[in-house]
């Protein structure tokens, strides 16, 4: 890291002799400044020159200041957001499909002068045809669908009410934006912002994008990326809270082996979840629909051809897009804000509260039931799929080396998914 | 407002509980009707035979795969 | 199936109870009617509650009956209809790629106040980007001709003849059609949707969701499911026609081995059948082109990678969203009506005489010829490919087990493909 | 209108036919142009030696998966 | 070739016969010129067969010719280039994977009446959405990025130089294309035409297509088939032109083996690329930037699932793509005129011009240096991946068949894309 | 308009080395901070050695493809 800082500051020297300094301060920059009103005939070489160091990024940068910061440097410090998101990726291997393509989405729609982000650049085409219209969170989501196994879920279905417990992560957020907006000066959310923000806590990022593309476009690229970047750090965030909660004996807990689930259950799966959702939350048909109409293609076994697309060259492609496009929403205007700061801080609120209410739902149903729940698998619950299982199967076996709890903590951890769906969904109701 | 959000979380929170427990209820009724091959629906007469056999490998696979991914991390 | 049925009950009387008798009926539902104006205050709590309770499924399906039955209890009933189809295409393996797609698109567009179908959409925009404009049925076009081996119909090319004959079944059933205009109260269709019916005895599925897209969009969603599911009872159609008009000496008539065909006639193919489609018939470009070219890219043995991808990412890709848009033209107003039953009648008359007609061109080219005919193979040229030629060898092989049809049927098979193509072409040069 | 349908039937029915006879004797005119080797052309010397070892285990595989289909749809 | 004359002519003539001459000459062809007004009442069946005669490809042809020969006898003459492109694609395997379907998209958008081009038609969309936007363009060079390979360059970074020498090629061919203005009666290119043109000489597809479809659409397809043909014409024009510039002994400098290259290096390659082009040229950040995303997609190791689609099926659909639109560019009005000539004598001066260019600067390198270079692979640096490295190590092992220099004249062989992206991001910068 | 093309080439050859010439220095000096593994960089510790016993076989890879295509190249 310290590396290419280094690499950074040599180029920028370099080239700043190169381009020596603008003078023309003050004015605004429009693009492609070199060109003359007839393109038969070019301005004179010194006049040339002076045109082509005033169309450099570097001049961009510095001019762009002139109108508003957020133009020039601002610019600039999000190009390095979008560096930093491309070493938590790749070096740290934070969801890297989602980060790098978001990262590079964001470093090309903040270059100055450039356009690839305005009316007639090609992240703007993605932007508008695939996030604005919500099209590609749902490709993804049929993809997941067609990647999602709810075995776990359908042999042990009270996991499902676990599930449920860690979407109060959502909606106290939800309230915690509002109270930031109440109590600190410079934070702004309305109720669709804070609905919006509190969705983090789904640790879903198909939903995420789904559900603020539909009611915050402006906040999208901060919480696509604080519900990323809390999702790689789900190894850090939930263990001390699951440690705080819990026993030693109740992290001994053994669960009885799953029995076999028929391929005729997991046909019916996404056909059952489909009709509650028409029947009860319309509003959710197009999170669950897809979503259950890749687990049906998945499933059914006669359209494996159609399911291994999806679960390849389509949700492949459409990341790509997905990522550029949500890129494209961490231009320095929208995300370079104390606002930015408390989506921050209110994501890692939210995961916490959706790992601890998970955990507190278990040992809640342990008081009800014969047989027990080992209460670590609850705060699979928060969805964040396969790594929030990772986390349970971790901790247990800590404490008993011998117990295996993944594919127990896969139950909650599916349904999560479908809890955030049913979250968003209402909350799309409410809104729109 | 922050009234409001208390309302959205109890709406919500039920919505989403309500959605869930019948899901779950249904699910059960589910498992119920088409747990058990020989019922005389005949889509697929060895089907739990099939996936009893597959279920294994896959609990295998999985926790191999967890293994190994926190013997890496534990390197690193 | 009779647990499906079950299942709904049961779901249907539990959500009954949760949700109320709406006391609003005779209201137009708009969708999402919780919203209030200011969404910075929402309703009372009981407000609220029954705001949720009129955005269920359940109200929407009771609510929509009031102003008109369609967009109530029809759209309950279209849901079913989806419901049905997967079970065709799951259980019974119908033209599954198919109908799963389109069950699927059925029953999400038909969901009351999901808004899936209407502008905005996700559906909607599928259908008017793909559908609308032809995209995606030329697409599979061009993908099915790169799953198309020619060679059956070069080695012997008489049987292009018998795909010529089969098409006799287009053009009577829209005189059937126009019959059923005249006689029967309640159906009326205009020459163009008779002749986007009789297109199902092509059966060839995006050839008539080519034609029907442009010439009777109305039409689209019942002709489409009518084609893939007599496509699918091929086996079941044919057989007692095919008997009816042979001898058991035809049918054991055996033909001679097909000779090896060369490379280089295969590449010359659809470059002659693309030069005959652009001297004769430009207005079945569209359809033969992309058949050809995707024909093309398979034979010529350069361009493999393309090849590959246009007959497995590319088809796969383009079959869900083509069955989802065509899904979305099964609503209940649309379909719902006695010219849905009359399509279906007319669908399966038109393969009784498509299939007859192949048949009595085999034993009239019998006449005329010295090397005969089988005139089982006759009935491959339907298309339905591989279904037909299937079919075909069956009937063949039942009278005398050592006799292999299955190459000799291909022929008219593939033939029958370019003959319902052309057919198509000429109906769009005398509409459009 | 069911004359205008029967218009359209004798005129398609030609087109259609008038189509494929061409196609027919087209294909027949490239056969004998192209099916030999050895005629000059030097576009794949050794096609049709190539072809003829091809297609018979297409025509093998072809009627082995259809034995295999009707095997199974017998079972089920 | 001549066996397809002779089909040609044999079909023409059976079909004269069949369609008879029109008897309205004079008078502009509509599309689908069968219609009636009233669609439920057909003309009487003399009037519809004339009709249908009219409505016929070769009617359309020379009915065209009556309003201008582009619309009739021009589209004839521009299927039969259609057909040659072919020919050079399949039988001489000149870049297949783009002629055969530049060649595709010429045929179909060329035959009369069809419609395939004008609004509404498949092939008018796909060059409306990718072509004019700079999309598919964008796309490939992001597949070229997963799939280069940038090793050979960073184990010896001097070889950069290299392939900027060649990038000459395109600037001097610009000033000749504005000569032919001058003294050619007939050619009148534009400065912006000429630098589309000069672009040819990068030896590059994708920056070529995505160059002239900014700067001068109507030159699109000259300009692209000229820089598809003569990239597959490499290994003869090159060859001469190394002999002509280099003794034996250069021919036979022996390069010390390449060393390694961390994986490191190899991911901050991508980010260093980017950095500079957003620093000093953002008019080619599309460029530059689409194709770095894919490299690091390839390098960085953490997402191979996206850059295996990157270069896979993404590569492929959108080539399939790319080639129609391209080829919807070759209308007869545009192609068919002397200015192509002077595209195509012009494409190959540029290619001539950039292979000296580079073999004079390895040898003007070698007068500074003490590791002597082969000036062989200076002729990399014109581009044409991988095909003008294969060249260079091709006449460096006839002089010393132990000569091995392919990996060497990778370096200037990617450099040579990298500075042919530059200069285009030049030239935009001046004219957009 | 020639002059104005002579403009152009003297400022787009500028401007194309001016980048390279950049480029090759910036390569360069990534090259000396990324080259040598053992810097404390924990990035893949081990990738040098693993770059080199790759490199290898590529380039054998690519002169055989190389060979083997003028070998047909040559028999056509
Ligand atoms: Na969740
Ligand atoms: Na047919
Ligand atoms: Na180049």
């Amino acid at each position: 890291m310290k590396r290419l800082v280094l690499i950074f500051a040599v180029l920028a020297f370099s080239l700043g002799i190169l381009t020596g300094t603008p003078d023309s301060f003050g004015e605004t920059v429009d693009q492609g400044a070199i060109t003359t009103e007839k393109t038969e005939e070019l301005a004179s070489l010194p006049v040339l020159l002076k045109n082509i160091a005033t169309s450099t990024g570097i001049y961009g940068f510095i001019a762009g200041n002139a109108s508003s910061w957020v133009y020039g440097f601002g610019m600039f410090l999000m190009i390095i957001v979008g560096f930093l998101l491309l070493y938590l990726g790749i070096a740290k291997k934070f969801e890297p499909l989602l980060l790098v393509t978001i990262a590079f989405g964001c470093i090309l729609s903040n270059i100055p002068l450039a356009g690839i982000n305005d009316p007639g650049g090609i992240i703007y085409y993605v932007y508008d045809i695939g996030i604005k219209t919500g099209v590609f969170p749902l490709l993804i989501f049929m993809g997941v669908g067609a990647l999602t196994d709810f075995g776990p879920l359908l042999a042990n279905p009270k996991t499902i009410l676990l599930g449920g417990a860690a979407q109060f992560g959502i909606f106290s957020t939800m309230i915690g934006a509002l109270l930031l907006t109440q109590y600190v000066p410079g934070i702004d959310f309305s109720l669709k912002d804070a609905a919006s923000i509190g969705i983090i806590g789904g640790a879903d990022g198909p939903t995420a994008i789904y559900l603020s593309s539909q009611l915050s476009p402006r906040l999208l690229g901060a919480i696509s990326v604080a519900a990323y970047s809390y999702m790689a750090l789900v190894p850090i965030i939930q263990p001390p809270i699951m440690r705080a909660l819990t026993s030693s004996e109740e992290r001994k807990i053994r669960m009885k082996q799953l029995r076999p689930v028929a391929k005729r259950e997991k046909i019916m799966f996404p056909l059952i979840a489909l009709t509650l959702c028409f029947l009860l939350l319309p509003s959710a048909a197009p999170l669950i629909g897809f979503f259950m109409f890749g687990n049906l293609m998945r499933e059914c076994g006669v359209v494996d051809r159609l399911s291994d697309t999806t679960k390849n060259a389509l949700i492949n492609i459409v990341t790509i897009f997905l990522g550029l496009g949500v890129g494209s929403r961490l231009s320095a205007y929208e995300f370079l804000s104390i606002e930015t700061l408390g989506i921050l801080v209110l994501g890692i609120v939210a995961f916490s509260i959706g790992t601890a209410s998970g955990v507190l739902m278990a040992k809640l149903m342990n008081v009800f039931s014969e047989t027990k729940i080992n209460p670590l698998i609850g705060s699979a619950g928060v969805s964040a799929v396969p790594m929030a299982a990772r986390v349970s199967q971790d901790m247990g076996s800590k404490e008993d080396p011998q117990n295996v709890l993944l594919m127990h903590a896969m139950g909650p951890n599916v349904a999560g998914v479908v809890g955030s769906a049913v979250a968003a969904g209402m909350l799309l109701a409410v809104f729109q | 407002m922050i009234l409001e959000g208390a309302k959205l979380m109890v709406i919500g929170m039920a919505i989403v509980y309500v959605f869930l427990l019948v899901l779950m209820l249904s699910v059960m009724l589910s498992a119920k009707l088409f747990k058990d091959s020989g019922t005389g629906v005949p889509l697929d007469a060895g089907a739990s035979k099939k996936s009893r056999r597959n279920v294994l490998p896959v609990i295998a696979t999985a926790v191999a795969a967890y293994r190994a991914k926190r013997a890496s991390d534990d390197r690193s």
